[in-house]
């Protein structure tokens, strides 16, 4: 096996490549392209820091299935189109970037290389004798974390009544306020085609 | 063997949110078995009624048990069973009754569909808040903010005919996605910083230690208050606020308002006042800063708004401010001043939208210019408005001046006098814009007269405007008489979150 | 006996009290009178009132010297902290000679005002103001403390307000009751004062304890206090720099000039200092600011007459110089002489103000004494009551204006006030003058009252004075003659009109024997000494002297009279040509305009205080004031558009707030941790 | 004194009357105009009858009750009596029905306006008898409501404006005394452990317990209140606005008893609070004083619209009450005070005749205006009569008001007294030609057909202004019941201020007045 | 082979602080509502690598139990939130950025 930092580096740059991939891809299909790229990267990235099941289960969950949720819903609504490359909102650019670059060298400079300060093992420790590290995690789900693991099940069935309710067909007709708003679109369409030619 | 101890379960300290899941998940089954002609909805709602009943029922039983034995905690420590939980409770509990009611006409009027499984995702809703309300980890919190927070979300863009509902519902997703992880990113730092999430388990930690290296745990405390923040709409986080209280349907609004914001100062409440007390010299700065800019700008967003929606949006923002002040304090006064304040918000905020509700309108928009002369034309609802609005700016003696009176004086004994100035300054500006709306109602007659087709349409149909539904007036009735209850005599509902500010 | 006149004294306050039941009757119900009941009644209450006051003067005559001072109070009026206000009456010499003059000279007055208001519109109210006008002098005569007598003096005030402005209709009337009460205001300033001081002095306002305690007073009190009173005589009594409202009150009617306007209120300024002399007497700067006050006041309000077309702004200003006189005779220590000088100045400056009614009456409201002369044809009484109290002002023995000027005068030279016997002396040059002038062109000479047809009669109408405050005062010097326009012959007035003039009159007449300067015959003196003590006047040295004294006098007013006499005795050959215009030249416009005192006050007036008064109310309070509490709301209201800008509706921005509030909180996180 | 709680039956009388006239049909508004006029005689009979048992020669509080109200907070239900807020209160039940009265002609909603003039009625009672901070706050801010209700409702053209300002520029003065409040009692918490909000036991307590500077900064927070609500130049402004868009009926309230709200709060607390703070701010506060006397009349002497003359004038009146207040002098608080009973009544006069006019010619703008004297003479009678009882002619309850607070501001601080003195000067000025422009001249076009004050009018008027000649002719009864508790004042500064020079003239052995704290 | 030295959790960290920074100024500057999701996802992820660093650096399980949870939050989240995106392309097949959705505002 090659030494950790190789492999942090590694893995790590490629993490980031991905995750800059999936901001700067124009076209929606390549961004989830380059998360699904990320998301393995930190599924190694797990493993080096002994998180096998979690590893697993990242690319299992993730990429597996949120990243073809993704997919999937770009194909189903054809929104596969790529985003023009000037920001109508002049000072959003820059100032997202400023903001994201103090925070990153505010956590940083907080943190000043001495991030851990707790008390080790407060719930049982991961590495022990005998036992795998899966086991304790999974000890530790049933037991300490019983209340939330529960309450993730409710979660589950939130999302699923809420994406069906959401998304199944509606016997409905849209208001007049949207095929107002749908004719303004058509119009604003033209009009950008006029441009063009 | 690997094996699992699994940890007592003490279901009395479950039951109010296993009460309200089961409900939500009975509907869903009855939705799901039912034939298509048969009427799913009104049952939908009985069972949701009922369910938050029998759910209030164990609270009350919760609140006799911790009054005679004291707080306690519950399952691997991940339950904090105190007053405060009960207290949060059954705000959340008449808060998801009463949007109930008003949600029961409103939904066949507006012909929004899934009616049953809305029932059921408010009552997941109130859940997961019930939950946040008794949360003593961190992890807890962060699930029940999402056990709370996406049925909201689908809430809100619920009528799916309408392009401002379903505005709002990908404006709250957005945005609370992108804060629920920046509150778990807070989390995360913490555990590194304490190496703990459990809320006791961090207090002790920081009462033992002195930290050398602080920087994570600040970090941590900061993005905490930032998510946290996000959800009671304090300034600067607060954007999503107006837009998305203005498209959601309005009783899923006076929900929001009322049932997440007691949920979001919960979690605010419980983690700043146990697990980071040791910390409040930090967090009072903070929350200082955040008080005011709330205070501020909820109050001065405020003024020149025209749809009333909005407007009592950004006066949320505002009240979110006044309750900030009670929480910035640090005191006992300061806990149970702002637990007065968010049950008295809840009844205020739910009459006025209960009022918004009976206005009707066809597409959920109320200019405030509608209301032209509402004193002459409905006198009741524009009464009940006037009501309700001066209520919202603290008159006494209504519930409001009851409310802001505690706050004030937590800063006042806490002497957090900038913040006490800028309280009843803002109150003052406050007052600007209900009373614009009240004007409207009754002083704009002359200026431009109400079109006479309209006066006269209304005149000859003999009921011009969508008549209010019983359970409406039902919900408007308890608003009103809570609030003028607790405008006289504030007693009970004090020592009430005097007993619950006992936090565990 | 003592005790019942003791009892009698008791019942003083019926003194005022039966003009007041007048008033309050004729208000509530003289509509229902009617006409004439409503004058007579007015008028029988002033002679019950007359009578009441001639017992009361039996009772307190009755008494020995030393005791006739008596205080009946009512009841408590005032009582606050250490100071206690009776409503209470005070009958002294002083008190009682002042009430004989006013309901004596009050009643002819009334009477005389039964004809002359004939057939106005509002005759009862105008008896009602009237009687309520005698009830206010009394209580002020009467009253035992300056708070009192403050009352009275607001009370005349207002009365004065309400006749000067009894015709309300007209323009002029109405400027001039408001300018009247308004400068008596600037008088009662210091009065209130005054009283400010009096209870910081002696911690009282009653007459009494003035009289005991003013002696132990510091004499920098005594002055402010006598000088802050004298401020509201100088109000009351029109003395110059005050004076200016008195010839403008000649808009109110006849009666009203002679009974307010010359005999009783402007008379009540020397009233208050012969009261308050013992604040006076402690203050020997505060004596001479009278004297000389009084003095020019008799000089320049003199100079002033001696070119009025107006009948009656003549009197006017007549009054005025009389004024001054009576204050130059207190100011001097002659406190009985200038009582006296009252008493005679109510009857002949009544009966001369009567006269000039009867004139005015007669002629249709004609008051250019450039379009009357040889009246006397016409109203052979009137002219001969006119005339007695023109030779009584003039100051030609026997007549009592000649012994009290005299005695004035006499007083100033003996007291070695030679400035001020000066300019009594020539002040006494121009009354003969003026008053001669005025008789000889309304009673003698060429008739020019009668159209001329020849001449197209520049028919100048009286502008129209605006309704202002600051509008220019009424001065008549200069302005055009009024056309002529009688077609018949003037009449003379009716009996009850005829009868008071010639009794007033003859009591101008007779007068002097009140007060002769001979030993033993000063009667009003003696009379008076229990109020001004063992104060005396400064006596001749040598009947000689005095004599001298007297002669120079009676020559400086024969001269007055000659002057006057040589240049109208045959009226006027052109009404629009008065021959004292061209011998005085500049000098004459000057006089004419009152100094320009009256003008260059309303140019102040309506010049830069009123642009003042203007922008502090238009500018400073509405702009700026107001302005800037709009203007915090309007800055705030700017926040909230502000705000709502920011709310663009885009998901993004508002990430964009959430991520700014987080790193500007993480900033603060790291400066939190700097600092440890 | 008498288990009958007859406080609390005065300020509970109109707030029922308000919800009985709730009851009535919306339209039979003649049966709410009854029923109005009958629950404010009923509160004027309480009133009166408090009077009359009203005890001499004691200055402390009368007919106390004090009740818990939420304990937690140490906010108590205290009501009593005592010498300044005596009149007060039957100057308030006077007013309100004769308000009612002359509001007779309004047919727009009367129901409603009935029901909020008595709200009205029950709040500004409740202020001047709550003894506890925050009920004396609770009324004090819902007096607003009402008062706004009435503006907005039946006022004229710029009611909004109107409203809106009077609202939110009063409730901003309040926002300071709130804050005040607070932060006082909660010293007094931290110093003695207990939590209350009875201004007596705080009152006790002040000078010793707090700083003279802690003293300075609450003594401001009260007086922005009570300033803004007084109101002191330059905190006017709202006045002649509100004045000139308020009903008729709602100018005679504001004029003649919420203006007083101001200096009443100065008297109760003010002065009780922080003696120290009242002592050593006293020349500011008189030199706010007589600037309103002065710039009050001359900016009243420039107005176009009669109404506002009033209310400038009014500023001038509080100007005062202030002076006579902040004196510090038994001869001043009895005049400010006796002021605040005789404003109410010169002053409700003349906006009654005002409004008279208003209701016959629709405009209030001087110069439409012109010989009213002469077509309608009862009605410029009864002006007549208000405005010199309004200018201090003595006689008149004015007048005994203004010598006395003149007398007490002179004796402590005399070039005070003197400027302020120009003030009877300057309100002759502008009252009297007014009513020279008004009244005088000979009337032209609509002026001529002006109707005579009819039986009600005269009914409405002639009340206030024989009051105020019989106080004016003989105030002790009143002078008797305010002077006790102004005694205890001045003995309250004299025990607790070191540095409290009295003048001579106001100096007496006040030792032996009963019932002070 | 070299020793395989541990490496200290401040890497990891940093890397995660990194990832979130590029995840939220991803959220910020995109315009197209599903790659918005997937920076989120971005951000989740890094808090996922420092619960993980914690966790090996505290030798504690909750680090890594935590994982579990925010993985089922994701998944729920984007269920519901992908179904909102679904129902509002169902309305207006047009205009399918963030910014064409701005009909509340002000």
């Amino acid at each position: 096996m090659l030494p950790e930092v190789v492999l942090f580096y590694l893995f790590g740059g490629l993490a980031l490549a991905g995750a800059l991939g999936v901001v700067l891809m124009r076209n929606p299909v390549h961004s989830a392209l380059s998360l699904v790229g990320v998301l393995i990267s930190i599924a190694v990235l797990f493993i080096i820091q002994d998180a096998q099941l979690l590893a697993a289960v990242q690319v299992i969950v993730y990429a597996g299935a949120i990243v073809v949720l993704f997919l999937f819903v770009i194909m189903l609504l054809g929104v596969d189109r790529e985003e023009s490359l000037d920001d109508p909102l002049k000072s959003q650019r820059p100032l997202a970037i400023a903001v994201g670059v103090i925070s990153v060298a505010a956590f940083v400079v907080l943190a000043d290389a001495n991030w851990t300060s707790g008390d080790l093992a407060t719930r049982g420790a991961l590495k022990q004798a005998r036992t795998s590290n899966v086991e304790a995690v999974a000890n530790s789900l049933f037991t300490t974390f019983l209340w939330p693991f529960q309450l993730t099940a409710v979660l589950l069935v939130i999302a699923v009544i809420g994406g069906v309710v959401l998304a199944r067909r509606s016997h409905l007709p849209a208001r007049e306020e949207l095929r107002e708003l749908e004719e303004q679109d058509q119009l604003d369409e033209q009009d950008s085609e006029a441009g063009k030619t | 063997m690997i094996e699992i101890a699994v940890p007592r379960v003490d279901w009395y300290s479950i039951a109010p949110v296993v009460v309200l899941v089961a409900a939500a998940l009975l509907i869903i089954l009855f939705k799901a078995i039912a034939r298509d002609r048969v009427r799913t909805y009104e049952p939908a709602l009985l069972i949701g009624v009922l369910g938050l009943a029998l759910c209030a029922f164990f609270l009350t039983k919760q609140w006799s048990v911790v009054i005679d034995d004291g707080p306690a905690d519950a399952l691997a420590h991940m339950i904090a069973l105190d007053g405060f939980s009960v207290f949060i409770s059954v705000i959340v509990i008449i808060a998801a009754i009463l949007m109930l009611l008003l949600s029961s006409e409103y939904l066949v009027a507006r012909g929004i569909e899934s009616r049953p499984e809305y029932v059921a995702l408010v009552l997941m809703s109130a859940a997961g808040m019930v939950v946040m309300a008794s949360a003593n980890d961190l992890i807890v919190v962060f699930v029940a903010l999402e056990v709370l927070s996406i049925p909201l979300y689908v809430l809100a863009a619920y009528d799916r005919t309408r392009a401002r509902s379903l505005e709002a519902g990908i404006k709250y997703f957005v945005l609370g996605a992108f804060s629920s992880a920046i509150l778990l990113y807070g989390v995360a730092l913490i555990y590194g910083a304490t190496g703990t999430t459990s809320l006791e388990g961090i207090q002790t930690f920081l009462a033992t230690r002195v930290l050398i290296h602080e920087g994570t745990l600040l970090a941590g405390m900061v993005l905490l208050l930032v998510g946290l923040a996000f959800k009671v709409a304090a300034v600067p986080f607060h954007m999503w606020t107006p837009d998305v209280y203005e498209g959601s349907p309005s009783p899923v609004t006076a929900f929001m308002a009322s049932a997440t914001k007691a949920a979001g100062f919960a979690a605010l409440l419980r983690i700043l006042y146990t697990a980071l007390v040791q910390y409040s010299h930090d967090w009072r700065q903070l929350l200082f800063a955040l008080a005011l800019v709330t205070l501020l700008g909820g109050t001065v967003g405020a003024l020149w708004q025209t749809d009333l929606k909005r407007l009592l949006a950004y006066s949320s923002i505002a009240h979110a401010g006044y309750i900030l002040i009670g929480v910035q304090a640090g005191t006992t006064q300061g806990l149970q001043s702002a637990l007065v304040y968010l049950f008295v918000y809840a009844f205020m905020t739910i009459g006025a939208f209960a009022i918004v509700v009976a206005l009707g309108g066809t597409d959920d928009v109320h200019a405030i210019s509608d209301l032209r002369a509402y004193g002459r034309r409905r006198p009741v609802v524009a009464g009940l408005l006037a009501f309700f609005l001066l209520a919202q700016a603290g008159i006494p003696p209504t519930a409001g001046f009851i409310a802001k009176l505690g706050v004030f004086a937590a800063a006042a004994e806490a002497q957090s006098y900038a913040l006490l100035i800028a309280g009843v300054l803002t109150s003052v500006i406050g007052a600007f814009f209900y009373l614009k709306v009240i004007l409207t109602m009754y002083a704009a007659e002359d200026e431009q007269p109400v079109p006479d087709e309209l006066e006269t349409a209304e005149l000859e149909t003999g009921t011009p405007h969508p008549p209010v539904g019983l359970p409406v007036a039902a919900v408007l009735c308890v608003c009103v008489a809570i609030t003028i209850w607790i405008g006289v005599l504030p007693t009970i509902i004090i020592d009430f979150a005097r007993d619950a500010s006992l936090i565990l | 006996m003592p005790t019942t006149a003791l009892e009698l004294l008791d019942l003083m306050w019926i003194v005022p009290l039966l003009p007041l039941t007048g008033a309050v009757v004729l208000l509530f119900a003289g509509k229902r009178i009617g006409e004439p009941k409503a004058g007579w009644l007015a008028t029988a209450m002033m002679a019950l009132a007359f009578v009441w006051s001639v017992v009361m003067f039996l009772a307190l005559i009755s008494l020995p010297g030393e005791e006739r001072k008596h205080v009946s109070d009512v009841f408590t009026w005032l009582s606050a902290g250490n100071l206690k206000v009776e409503l209470g009456f005070l009958a002294d010499p002083l008190s009682i000679t002042w009430i004989l003059l006013v309901t004596g000279v009050g009643s002819l007055i009334h009477l005389y005002a039964v004809g002359y208001m004939k057939g106005d519109e509002r005759y009862s109210r105008f008896f009602a103001y009237f009687n309520l006008f005698a009830t206010a002098m009394l209580v002020l005569v009467l009253s035992s403390s300056f708070l009192l007598t403050f009352l009275g003096w607001e009370g005349v005030g207002l009365c004065s307000y309400l006749l000067v402005g009894f015709w309300f209709e007209r323009p002029r009337a109405s400027s001039a009751s408001l300018k009247a009460f308004v400068t008596n205001r600037v008088g009662d300033f210091g009065f209130m004062i005054a009283m400010f001081f009096i209870v910081g002095a002696i911690g009282s306002l009653d007459y009494t304890e003035m009289a005991a305690q003013a002696g132990g007073i510091s004499k920098d009190t005594a002055t402010a206090i006598a000088l802050l009173l004298f401020v509201g005589c100088i109000g009351k009594s029109a003395q110059i720099g005050l004076h200016v409202w008195l010839p403008d009150a000649m808009e109110g009617p006849t009666p009203v000039s002679a009974l307010i306007h010359a005999a009783t209120m402007v008379t009540a300024g020397v009233f208050l200092v012969c009261r308050a002399n013992p604040f006076f007497e402690r203050s020997d700067i505060a004596l001479d600011v009278v004297a000389v006050v009084g003095a020019l006041t008799a000089l320049l309000a003199g100079t002033v007459a001696l070119v009025q077309p107006d009948i009656k702004r003549v009197l006017a200003y007549s009054t005025v110089s009389q004024l001054g006189y009576m204050f130059l005779a207190v100011g001097v220590g002659a406190y009985s002489i200038a009582v006296f000088f009252v008493l005679a100045h109510a009857f002949y400056k009544a009966a001369l103000f009567l006269g000039s009614g009867t004139v005015i009456h007669g002629t249709e409201e004609t008051q250019d004494v450039r379009r009357m002369g040889g009246l006397r044809k016409y109203m052979p009484f009137t002219a001969a009551g006119f005339a007695i109290a023109w030779l009584t002002i003039a100051g030609l023995p026997p007549f009592s204006g000649f012994w009290a000027k005299d005695g004035v005068l006499a007083a100033a030279f003996y007291d070695e006030s030679y400035f001020v016997w000066a300019i009594g002396l020539a002040a006494a040059l121009l009354t003969g003058f003026y008053m001669t002038r005025e008789t000889m062109l309304v009673f003698a000479g060429n008739e020019r009252f009668r159209p001329e047809p020849a001449s197209a009669d520049s028919a100048v109408d009286h502008a129209l004075v605006e309704h202002d405050i600051t509008a220019s005062p009424t001065v008549d010097y200069g302005t055009a003659v009024a056309p002529a326009h009688l077609g018949h012959d003037p009449h003379e007035g009716a009996p009850t009109m005829i009868f008071p003039v010639v009794v007033l009159a003859g009591l101008a007449m007779v007068a002097g024997v009140l007060e002769l300067p001979f030993h033993g015959l000063e009667f009003l003196t003696h009379w008076l000494e229990p109020t001004f003590g063992s104060h005396e006047a400064a006596k001749p040295s040598s009947f000689l002297s005095g004599f001298g004294l007297s002669m120079l006098a009676v020559a400086v007013g024969v001269t007055g009279i000659a002057l006057a006499f040589r240049l109208y005795r045959r009226g006027l050959e052109d009404p629009r040509v008065d021959p004292i215009d061209a011998k005085l030249g500049p000098v004459g416009r000057l006089f004419g305009h009152a100094w320009y005192y009256d003008e260059g006050i309303a140019a102040a007036v309506g010049g830069p205080l009123r642009r003042g008064a203007l922008w502090t109310a238009e500018v400073l309070d509405q702009k700026i004031i107001d302005g800037a509490v709009n203007g915090v709301a309007r800055g705030v209201g700017a926040a909230g558009t502000g705000i709502r800008r920011f709310q663009t509706g885009l998901v993004r921005q508002y990430a964009l707030g959430i991520a700014a509030g987080m790193a500007a909180l993480l900033i603060w996180a790291i400066w939190r941790v700097g600092i440890n | 004194m008498g288990d009958y709680p007859i406080l609390t039956a005065i300020v509970a009388t109109p707030i029922l009357g308000a919800l009985l006239v709730l009851l009535t049909p919306a339209r039979r508004p003649e049966l709410a105009r009854a029923v109005g006029l009958m629950m404010s005689m009923a509160t004027l009979g309480f009133s009166l009858l408090l009077l009359w048992k009203f005890r001499t020669n004691f200055g402390g509080f009368q007919y106390l009750e004090h009740n818990r109200w939420f304990d937690s907070l140490g906010v108590g239900y205290i009501v009593g009596v005592d010498g300044f807020s005596l009149f007060m209160i039957v100057a308030t039940a006077l007013l309100f029905p004769i308000g009612l009265l002359a509001s007779a002609r309004i047919e727009h909603r009367a129901k409603a306006y009935v029901f909020w003039f008595l709200m009205l009625e029950g709040a500004i009672l409740g202020i001047f008898l709550s003894l506890d901070l925050i009920a004396f706050f609770v009324f004090w801010e819902a007096m607003l409501v009402p008062m706004y209700f009435l503006i907005a409702g039946w006022g004229s053209a710029n009611r909004k404006y109107a409203a809106t300002k009077f609202f939110i520029y009063t409730a901003a003065g309040s926002a300071f005394l709130l804050a005040a409040m607070l932060v006082l009692a909660f010293l007094h918490q931290s110093d003695t452990g207990t939590l209350t909000f009875d201004y007596r036991v705080l009152a006790a307590w002040t000078t010793d317990g707090m700083s003279s500077s802690t003293e300075y900064w609450l003594f401001f927070g009260f007086m922005a209140a009570f300033a803004i609500k007084a109101p002191l130049v330059p905190f006017h402004t709202w006045l002649p606005d509100v004045h000139t868009e308020a009903p008729t009926a709602g100018s005679v309230v504001l004029a003649g008893v919420i203006l007083k709200m101001g200096a009443y709060g100065v008297l109760r607390f003010g002065f009780e609070l922080f003696p120290r703070a009242s002592e050593h701010f006293a020349p500011l506060f008189l030199t706010l004083a007589v600037i309103g006397i002065v710039y009050g009349s001359i900016v009243a002497a420039m107005q176009k619209d009669a109404k506002r003359i009033i209310a400038y004038s009014s500023v001038a009146h509080m100007g005062f009450i202030l002076l006579g207040i902040f004196s510090i002098t038994i001869f001043g608080l009895d005049g400010a005070v006796f002021t605040m009973v005789s404003h109410p009544l010169t002053t409700g006069a003349l906006f009654l005749v005002i409004g008279m006019l208003y209701e016959r010619r629709h405009t209030r703008q001087i110069d439409q205006f012109g010989g009213i004297w002469k077509s309608a003479p009862k009605l410029t009678a009864l002006f007549l009569i208000a405005m010199f009882a309004g200018i201090g002619l003595p006689a008149f309850s004015g007048f005994v008001g203004e010598f006395l607070a003149l007398l007490g501001a002179f004796a402590a601080h005399r070039w005070w007294a003197i400027v302020a003195t120009t003030g009877v000067i300057l309100g002759a000025v502008y009252m009297l030609w007014m009513f020279q422009r008004v009244f005088t001249g000979v009337p032209e076009g609509e002026n001529l057909e002006i109707a005579d004050a009819n039986g009600r009018e005269m009914l409405v008027v002639v009340p206030l202004l024989a009051l105020s000649l019989f106080i004016g002719i003989y105030p002790s009864p009143v002078l008797d019941r305010v002077e006790p508790t102004v005694k205890c004042v001045i003995r309250n500064f004299e025990t607790r201020t070191t540095t409290i020079q009295r003048p001579v003239s106001d100096r007496m052995d006040l030792s032996g007045v009963k019932g002070c704290r | 082979m070299i020793a395989a030295a541990r490496l200290s959790e401040t890497y990891y960290l940093t890397f995660a602080v990194i990832l979130f920074g590029i995840g939220a100024v991803g959220l910020l500057v995109r315009r197209n509502v599903l790659v918005m999701f997937m920076c989120v996802e971005l951000m989740l992820n890094a808090v996922n690598v420092t619960f993980v660093a914690f966790a090996r650096a505290l030798n504690d399980v909750t680090g890594q139990a935590i994982v579990f949870f925010v993985l089922v939050v994701a998944a729920a989240e984007v269920a519901v939130g992908l179904a909102i995106i679904v129902a509002i392309f169902r309305r207006r097949r047009n205009g399918a950025t963030a910014d064409d959705i701005d009909l509340l505002q002000g």
